[in-house]
């Protein structure tokens, strides 16, 4: 009950926090330099044409003016504006890009899970020995590599030489649900490997610091099996700062996964994102960094939460 | 070795070798220990810390910690050995068949895990119960057991206090009712009506389930009342096997003599003959003979040359130690007393009124306040004692003193000016001069600073002292606590239970404190290591009037300690009377039956404190009542009951006539036993 | 025949769009090149050829120009198209606030534009054009239906072309174009259908293509030709001209006002070694100036050759005995560009010119850096030579990226513009080009071919010189 | 990273005997990391001197083919020698990955450990910002700060560094932070409490080494993960300015060739691989070292 109203404290914080973000990146995109009209237009503005753009934004009134109704909007009409390059609702254009992306991480989270945690457990319970090392190797050796990097290998070996899944991921019709993994699994597995190796560390050395407790010697000594010990008392207690980096790496799959989505051709909402940046269409924009904040900040809600119910001491401590 | 009389034993530890990786090198802890338990036998372990007790004690659950090393021996259980086989076997028997108390339940509870699960853990994994139902309601039936209100189960450990957490541990090694109990200093840092209960849980248990120990402890007194026999053990040697009287009674070793006579003993008159200890066990420099030679009053120069053998010196009687036969009689000695300090009317150093303490989870489930007005003194080197069970406030109250617990109402004074209820607010004088010195070691001692640092660092905060000036300050506060320079570089998990505690003393004696506050500093030691901390505290105080409030559940120590002592039951003062007056009558009724449970002190027969009623009757009356033996019908329970000067420095909170509590405690045993509800 | 994948590396995404007066990048230039058609279509060798308009004559002023329009041809509603379509198109395009085609047509007023009867419309300009109907036929001017407005444009194909799209939706990834059955030549369009997709990837697209996952993939860099032409079924089909790469320098700034320094900054140029290693080969060597060698237009068809040591000397003439420092600004804007700027940074530096490259953020590029830097690189497709030398070199033009301005230069294209004669002409054309090369602030090392990777099994598709245009009609796979 | 021993309280026997016993009782995984990290700080502080071309030469071999003696990495687009060029830009990488890392590591450290001691609204002021920060896509962060430096800005180090280091700190401060929530709940913060310590000391002593092992690893992936961060910020114009051969640019630069010669792009990356394994196994063993000295290791 203590932690219920942490949790509603947490809750009001998360919507605090997002409108910290809002004002952020609508300041981030007022104060970029140049006239965004202009921008938009490139190389081919014509006066008429700034002034119509100019129009069509609003650029007129004042910025703060500006941002209240902008917000005002999203609150209450959940209405993001309309787009400027395609004179269309920004919440039509993204919806069918977040669905899009939410489904490649979804996949993306399936294969992560397992990537992280096995190895992790694996190198915890064999500590200082050869699988340990090699594990760690290993695990190194694939954060080292950039992800593009790693796209692009996975691409060759799999695309080019065994032609085992399809170069372009989100152009084919996915009607069946095996049709889109076939499609999915080499942009989702680039995405979980290069989360997984990260996570993975984290949590290999947490299990070890905890190992070391009394109460899993405890454990032990009432019998319980190696896995027992471990799942029940060991990965509890050790995954707090991993939920951490779970969450980061949530904002990662949505912010990071352009590079991805770019390589395998996924029409996702991280390129949306980066395109819009690239147009310079100021709504698209903001309203695509607002919800990838938002999916951000709800994956940290739930973190926290999770911290919450692995570690009562924190409920005494808040 | 033992004569192997039938029945045959169900555990036999056989020439037990044992090694630690220090660094580099191995470091032999055990030298071929070797003893039997027969079935339904308890086996008592006694010996100072580092002796290696633990470290036997969990060779008989076949557990290795990593960085050590079996060299030679078996342990043999029924007809296997518990070294050598396959973890699932192991696993099959350990909790089930071989059950482990640990020493510190603290550490040892699952910190994220609620109590009641991990009690049902153990016996679903084992099998002992078919359903969750089935296992909550055992769990039940296992927290009434030792005394545990059934609100406990729903709680996180930390929510426990000390005894409390113990408590579950017990219940957890209960759970699948094992043949053989492995009880690593289980009563360390309990309260002497709990440790009291234990004690005879335990020995109940073994009666009725015929159940065998081996019980770990450095308190000799508790092993009188429930040991059948006694190894004692010596730097990893067993130096001497007897049964528990014999033990007692002509103890061959001078090791073992000296263990028995440093114990404090309430009544003067009980004081045992002979040497107390002198030095304290150095691992770093043992003679390849006795280990014990260097301490030894009777050693020659060959005692540590030749190692020694264990000899038959009577039936079922084993000393290992050559001089045996030439060991002169034990000479009385006088107990040793710190001298009493009066007040020299400089006015109290330290002054609680009416203090009212509580958490804020109390306040918010309408529970009552965990401590209500308290009013106490503490003069100028004066050592007021605060004894009570667990739960009942000592630490809360010393918590409040500290300034990390503003009470809720009352006021606390220091030295004549205002304490600010609030740690902030309060300036370094005071900081310094107010020194913590906190229950459980492992806790209060950062895992990643050598002990160098954690005693140099409060000298350099509040002294700024030079580099040599330092180093020199930091030795010496080592000293103080009986630690070698070569402690310096060590970290805490390097150290042995009691060496810990020790380092916790010494970083506060270096703040050069006028208040100690200690609550149950002693807990954790062994009997030598206390006796010299007694002495120290007690130096401390004559050479720099040191003031102190000692909270502890030892009465022996009290005796051996304390100026003034408070009683306190249910975060309610008792009694508040000299040190004198406390041990002899008129006693308030929850005060007798502390003394009467202390272990080894009670006159047969006599009965014991039936266990807390887990809630108060009623907060309206006595706190007491609902347990007390010689209850004053419906009086207690709805009047609360005066505060009465009973005598010279002697003040009770009792409804019941003087007269009766005074010839009450003339025959203890005329206490009406009253078995719990 | 099935449907064919075609793939091109960017679709502007929510940018892109189906209506020729905004096309803007290379999916909307194939967009409008399947679904509309021009008057007049300029060929792969940049030259002017019949489409809608069977034939066209002028006055001999070369003020008056008449298109004698095809009939029977029919837009993708059924109707048939006629003058007052062609009519509308351009007055609709001249409009400046409809698109960016005014800019282009400068020379035409949208009163200019009038129709004779059905089939017959005519220009009547102020200044005597003489490649009128190359400039005609520029990327804008595709004809749409009358009165169809710029919504309609957006959502609906409303053109002659070979294909059409019934609605169209920028966010969808895949753009599904259907045959046009009343399409007006017989026979076409030889695919049932075309799925356009972008992949801007260019391995992405390699692998593509490789697999046979697209039949087509435009724009294909050199790194990946070494794995394509491994690939039997795989082939790799240039166009005959190319995009030229240019560092471009604002003539009136310093140190690049001072001719010689220009000159000297042009001879270091090794142009075969950029040709060999930032095309690795594939494209042609130019002149500093955007007219190819191979053109009858050029004024030599030879390289100009390296010469350091004339370089050296230069500058210490213009008075920088030793060296000058500059800033470059290059961006990720082109295949090349950036390769190009570095690799010009290795040979001004043996010259004793220090050059910094920046690289610019390609988002902001053309409005950040370009127009803006006095040192800047660009690239421009290839255009017919009228409009080539018109739309950067005049002082008067729109995109001058020199601050160039050259009198004598204005007056040698006036003049070709009226001289009706092309031999005279051409003369004209290459006396300007020397100018250029050798007065002007256009470093141009180089073209860039364009390449197109094709499936073997697929035929009757070659990228157009220019990569605004492209024609599909004939395009088809096994 | 974690107070070592104050050298006036542990009375070393001999300088050199006394690092001879420490190398000898160091973890394997500190004596791998350190030998590899040797090499590459000596490869990039000599390479400049033999390695066997310029790093922006061009003409050094035909381009693209690929190894051979003369050329170990094959020659790039450009006609570069691809080895000399990794060569010549160790340093480059490691200093700005170094400096931009560790920077971010001591604001966000000390950020997160503070704010985690502090609790209250102080901290949860201080998490919303971070989580603010955090939660836009650095990506988008890093864009942004492109565009809004503009073209003149980029590719001086010291923004490269900035930018590296203002991406990180707050995701390591939400770490340390995380740690800390644990640390604060043990009775040796209370008793430094009790002593009246700053709440700088108490996050430097108490805090600080028990995190220090979650810290290090943090630093250590960081760092690693630096030079790619860097590259990608290349990608989006913001990197270090071209020719500069710094690998996670020449990397990304170089990723088209993956099918015309895969060495160009596989040799930097190697170098990038050994140099994190290598920072990655030093820190580790260091963690251990720093940490409790017998750490136990598994049955
Ligand atoms: N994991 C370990 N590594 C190295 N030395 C150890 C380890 N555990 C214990 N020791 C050493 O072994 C000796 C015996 O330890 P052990 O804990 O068995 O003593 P003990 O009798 O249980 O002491 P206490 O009564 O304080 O618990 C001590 O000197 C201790 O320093
Ligand atoms: N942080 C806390 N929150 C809520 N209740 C607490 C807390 N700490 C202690 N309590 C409760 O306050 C009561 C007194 O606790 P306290 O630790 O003072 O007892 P104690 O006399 O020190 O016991 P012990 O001798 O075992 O240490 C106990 O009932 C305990 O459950
Ligand atoms: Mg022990
Ligand atoms: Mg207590």
């Amino acid at each position: 009950m203590i932690a219920m109203r942490l949790i509603t404290g947490r809750l009001f914080f998360s919507l605090f926090t997002l409108v910290l973000v809002s004002a952020l990146i609508f300041i981030a995109i007022e104060i970029v330099p140049g006239d965004v009209a202009s921008r938009i237009l490139g190389r081919d503005a014509t006066p008429a044409l700034l002034a119509s753009v100019r129009e069509r934004m609003h650029l007129d009134v004042p910025p703060v003016e500006r941002y209240f109704n902008w917000l005002g909007n999203i609150a209450f009409h959940a209405d993001f504006g309309r787009a400027l390059t395609s004179d269309q609702p920004v919440g039509q254009i993204i919806a069918p890009k977040v669905l899009n992306t939410l489904k490649l991480a979804a996949v993306a989270f399936l294969l992560y899970l397992p990537l992280a945690l096995i190895p992790a457990a694996l190198q915890a319970l064999h500590r200082e020995r050869p699988l340990d090392h090699g594990l760690s190797v290993i695990n190194l050796v694939l954060l080292s590599i950039p992800d593009f990097l790693l796209g692009t290998i996975l691409m060759i070996l799999f695309v080019v030489n065994w032609q085992w899944f399809p170069a372009i991921a989100g152009l084919r019709d996915t009607a069946s649900l095996g049709q889109f993994l076939w499609a999915v699994t080499l942009p989702a597995l680039t995405l979980a490997i290069t989360m997984a190796v990260y996570a993975s560390r984290m949590l290999r050395d947490n299990l070890i610091e905890v190992l070391d407790a009394e109460y899993i010697r405890m454990a032990e000594l009432k019998g319980l099996s190696r896995l027992a010990v471990l799942l029940r008392h060991a990965l509890p207690n050790s995954l707090i700062p991993t939920l951490n980096v779970t969450a980061l790496n949530l904002a990662y799959i949505i912010g990071g996964v352009v590079i991805v989505e770019r390589l395998f051709t996924y029409p996702g909402f991280g390129s949306l994102m980066i395109d819009s940046l690239q147009l310079q269409d100021a709504p698209l924009v903001e309203a695509t960094v607002l919800i990838s904040a938002a999916i951000y900040i709800g994956a940290n809600l739930l973190a926290d939460i999770g911290a919450i119910l692995l570690n009562p001491r924190l409920r005494r401590a808040s | 070795m033992n004569a192997p009389d039938p029945p045959p034993p169900l555990l036999s530890v056989v020439g037990l070798d044992l090694a630690y990786r220090h660094g580099e090198s191995w470091r032999r802890i055990l030298h071929g220990v070797s003893f039997d338990i027969l079935p339904g036998e308890v086996f008592g372990l006694v010996g100072e810390s580092g002796s290696g007790k633990s470290t036997v004690a969990y060779q008989l659950l076949g557990y290795r910690h990593p960085n050590a090393r079996i060299e030679g021996g078996a342990v043999q259980f029924r007809g296997r050995d518990l070294l050598h086989i396959e973890r699932r076997e192991l696993n099959d028997l350990r909790g089930d068949r071989i059950a482990l108390v640990p020493q510190n339940p603290t550490t040892a509870l699952s910190p994220a895990m609620r109590v009641s699960r991990q009690i049902a853990e153990v016996l679903r994994w084992h099998g002992a119960v078919l359903d969750s139902a089935a296992a909550q309601r055992r769990v039940q039936e296992l927290l009434d057991e030792v005394g545990l209100p059934g609100s406990a189960a729903r709680r996180y450990p930390h929510q426990l206090s000390g005894g409390q957490q113990q408590r579950v541990c017990i219940a957890m090694a209960l759970a699948c009712r094992p043949d053989l109990l492995v009880l690593d200093e289980p009563t360390t840092g309990l309260d002497v009506t709990t440790q009291d209960q234990i004690i005879r849980l335990l020995a109940d248990l073994r009666s009725r389930l015929g159940m065998s120990m081996l019980y770990v402890t450095h308190d000799l007194g508790v092993l009188a009342e429930i040991a059948d026999r006694v190894g004692v053990l010596y730097a990893g040697h067993l130096i001497e096997t007897a049964p528990a009287a014999t033990l007692f009674h002509r103890p061959g070793h001078p090791y073992t003599r000296g263990l028995i006579a440093s114990r404090p003993q309430i009544d003067p008159a009980r004081a045992v003959a002979g040497e107390r200890l002198r030095g304290l066990l150095r691992r770093d420099q043992l003679p390849p003979g006795c280990p014990f030679a260097p301490r030894c009053d009777f050693a020659e120069p060959s005692c540590s040359v030749n190692s020694q053998r264990l000899e038959r010196i009577e039936p079922r009687h084993w000393v290992a130690c050559q001089r045996w036969r030439e060991l002169p009689e034990p000479v009385a000695q006088p107990q040793q007393r710190s001298g009493v300090l009066r007040d020299d009317g400089s006015g109290p150093l330290l002054t609680l009124e009416r203090v009212t303490l509580g958490y804020g989870g109390h306040r918010r489930h309408g529970l009552p306040p965990v401590v209500q007005d308290l009013t106490i003194t503490v003069g100028r080197s004066e050592i007021v004692a605060l004894v009570g069970e667990s739960g009942s406030g000592k630490s809360t109250v010393a918590r409040a003193i500290s300034g990390l617990l503003a009470p809720l109402a009352g006021s606390i004074g220091f030295a004549g000016e205002l304490l600010a209820g609030n740690l902030r607010r309060r300036n370094p004088r005071l900081r310094r001069l107010i020194q913590f010195i906190f229950q459980n070691p492992d806790a209060s001692l950062n895992p990643r600073a050598r002990v160098g640092e954690i005693v140099g660092r409060p000298l350099q905060l509040f002294f700024r002292p030079g580099r040599a000036e330092l180093r020199r300050r930091t030795l010496q506060a080592l000293d103080d606590v009986r630690l070698g320079p070569d402690y310096l570089a060590r970290f805490p998990d390097q150290l042995s239970g009691g060496e810990r505690q020790r380092v916790a003393i010494a970083r506060a004696l270096a703040c050069e404190p006028e208040l100690l506050l200690c609550d149950e500093v002693l807990s954790a030691l062994d009997v030598s290591v206390q006796a010299e901390v007694l002495d120290l505290l007690g130096r401390l105080r004559r050479e720099r009037g040191l003031a102190m409030l000692f909270i502890t559940h030892d009465l022996a120590v009290v005796r051996a300690l304390a100026d003034r002592v408070g009683v306190l039951y249910r975060g309610q003062l008792m009694q508040l009377s000299s040190v004198a007056a406390t041990f002899c009558a008129p006693f308030h009724p929850y005060t007798l039956s502390l003394l009467l449970a202390v272990p080894g002190a009670r006159p047969p027969g006599a009965p014991a404190l039936p266990p807390a009623a887990h809630a108060p009757g009623s907060y309206a009356g006595c706190a007491f009542a609902g347990r007390c033996p010689l209850q004053q019908g419906s009086l207690c329970e709805t009047t609360p009951p005066p505060w009465r000067e009973a005598g010279p420095d002697l003040a009770i909170r009792c409804h019941i006539p003087l007269p009766e509590l005074a010839q009450l405690a003339a025959a203890p045993g005329a206490m009406i036993p009253t078995e719990a509800p | 025949d099935r449907c064919v994948k075609f793939a091109v590396p960017e679709r502007g995404g929510e940018s892109s769009s189906i209506d020729p007066a905004v096309a803007f990048n290379q999916g909307d230039f194939f967009n409008v090149g399947a679904l509309y058609e021009p008057i007049v279509w300029i060929d792969n060798n940049l030259e002017a050829k019949p489409l809608l308009a069977e034939s066209w004559e002028s006055n001999p002023e070369a003020t008056v120009w008449t298109f004698h329009l095809k009939h029977g041809v029919k837009f993708h509603d059924g109707t048939e198209m006629t003058s007052k379509d062609v009519v509308w198109t351009y007055q609709r395009i001249l409009d400046p606030t409809t698109g960016v085609a005014a800019k282009e047509l400068a020379f035409v007023k949208p009163g200019d534009v009038s129709a004779l009867d059905d089939y017959t419309v005519q220009f009547h300009i102020g200044a005597p054009l003489a490649e009128f109907p190359l400039l005609i036929g520029n990327k804008f001017a595709y004809i749409s239906k009358a009165g169809v407005g710029a919504d309609e444009l957006a959502k609906k194909s409303y053109g002659t072309g070979a294909f059409k799209v019934e609605n169209f939706n920028p966010s969808e990834p895949v753009v599904h174009f259907a045959a046009f059955k009343d399409y007006w030549e017989a026979g076409y369009p030889k695919a049932p259908c075309i799925d356009l997709v972008s992949i801007s990837e260019i391995v992405a697209r390699a692998a593509a293509i490789a697999t046979g996952e697209v039949d087509v993939a435009t724009n294909m860099d050199p790194s990946v030709f070494a794995m394509l032409k491994s690939n039997p079924d795989v082939k790799l089909i240039p166009a005959a001209r190319g995009t030229v790469l240019m560092l471009a320098m604002f003539t009136d700034t310093a140190p690049f006002n001072d001719v010689r320094v220009r000159q000297a900054m042009k001879l270091v140029v090794d142009r075969q070694a950029i040709l060999d290693t930032v095309l690795l080969g594939y494209g042609f060597i130019a002149n500093d100036n955007p007219i190819a060698l191979s053109s009858a237009d050029a004024f030599r068809s030879d390289p100009i050759p390296r010469d350091v040591a004339k370089a050296k000397q230069l500058l210490a003439e213009a008075g920088y005995p030793n060296g000058l420092t500059i800033d470059l600004y290059a961006g990720d804007v082109a295949t090349g560009l950036i390769s190009l700027a570095q690799a010009y940074q290795q040979m001004a530096a043996e010259a004793g010119i220090t050059v910094n490259v920046n690289i610019a953020p390609t988002e902001t590029y053309w409005d950040d850096v370009w127009l803006k830097r006095s040192f800047a690189a660009t690239a421009w497709g290839a255009r017919p030579t009228a409009s080539a030398l018109s739309i950067a070199y005049r002082s008067d033009a729109k995109y001058n990226e020199t601050h160039w301005k050259n009198p004598e230069f204005d007056a040698l294209l006036d003049k070709a513009n009226s001289t009706l004669d092309p031999e005279e002409r051409r003369k004209l054309y290459q006396e300007a080009n020397k100018l250029i090369a050798e007065d002007g602030g256009a470093i141009g090392p180089v073209f860039a071919t364009l390449i197109a990777a094709v499936r073997t099994n697929c035929d009757g598709f070659a990228p157009h010189s220019d990569w605004n245009r492209v024609d599909v009609k004939s395009l088809h796979c096994q | 990273m974690s107070d070592s021993p104050q050298p006036d309280l542990v009375a070393p026997p001999s300088r050199r005997r006394a690092f001879g016993q420490f190398w000898r009782s160091a973890p394997t995984s500190f004596k791998a990391g350190t030998i590899v990290l040797l090499i590459h700080v000596l490869v990039a502080a000599t390479g400049p001197f033999w390695a066997p071309f310029g790093a922006g030469e061009m003409r050094t071999g035909v381009p693209l083919s690929g190894v051979s003696w003369l050329h170990p990495f094959g020659v790039d687009q450009l006609g570069r020698d691809v080895f000399s060029r990794v060569v010549h830009g160790g340093h480059i990488v490691i200093l700005l990955s170094l400096s931009g890392t560790l920077l971010g590591l001591v604001i966000g450290a000390v950020v997160g450990l503070l704010s985690g001691y502090w609790g209250g609204w102080v901290d949860e002021l201080l998490q919303r910002l971070l989580e603010a920060m955090i939660s836009i896509p650095f990506l988008v962060l890093a864009l942004l700060a492109v565009i809004t430096a503009g073209p003149q800005l980029s590719g001086s180090p010291v923004m490269v560094a900035l930018v590296v280091a203002f991406v990180y700190a707050p995701r390591i401060a939400r770490m340390a932070r995380a740690a800390a929530l644990d640390i604060v709940t043990r009775d040796y913060v209370l008793v430094a409490r009790l002593r009246g310590e700053s709440a700088w000391s108490i996050m430097r002593r108490e805090l600080l080494p028990n995190a220090s092992g979650v810290l290090l690893v943090e630093f250590a992936l960081r760092a690693g993960y630096a030079p790619v961060l860097i590259g990608s910020l290349g990608f989006l114009g913001f990197g270090m300015k071209p020719p500069t051969p710094e690998w996670g640019l020449m990397i990304a630069d170089n990723r088209q060739l993956i099918f015309a010669s895969p060495i160009t792009v596989l040799g930097p990356g190697l170098m990038l691989a050994t140099l994190v394994v290598g920072l990655n196994l030093f820190t580790e063993g260091l963690a251990r070292i720093l940490g409790r000295s017998t750490r136990p290791v598994a049955r």
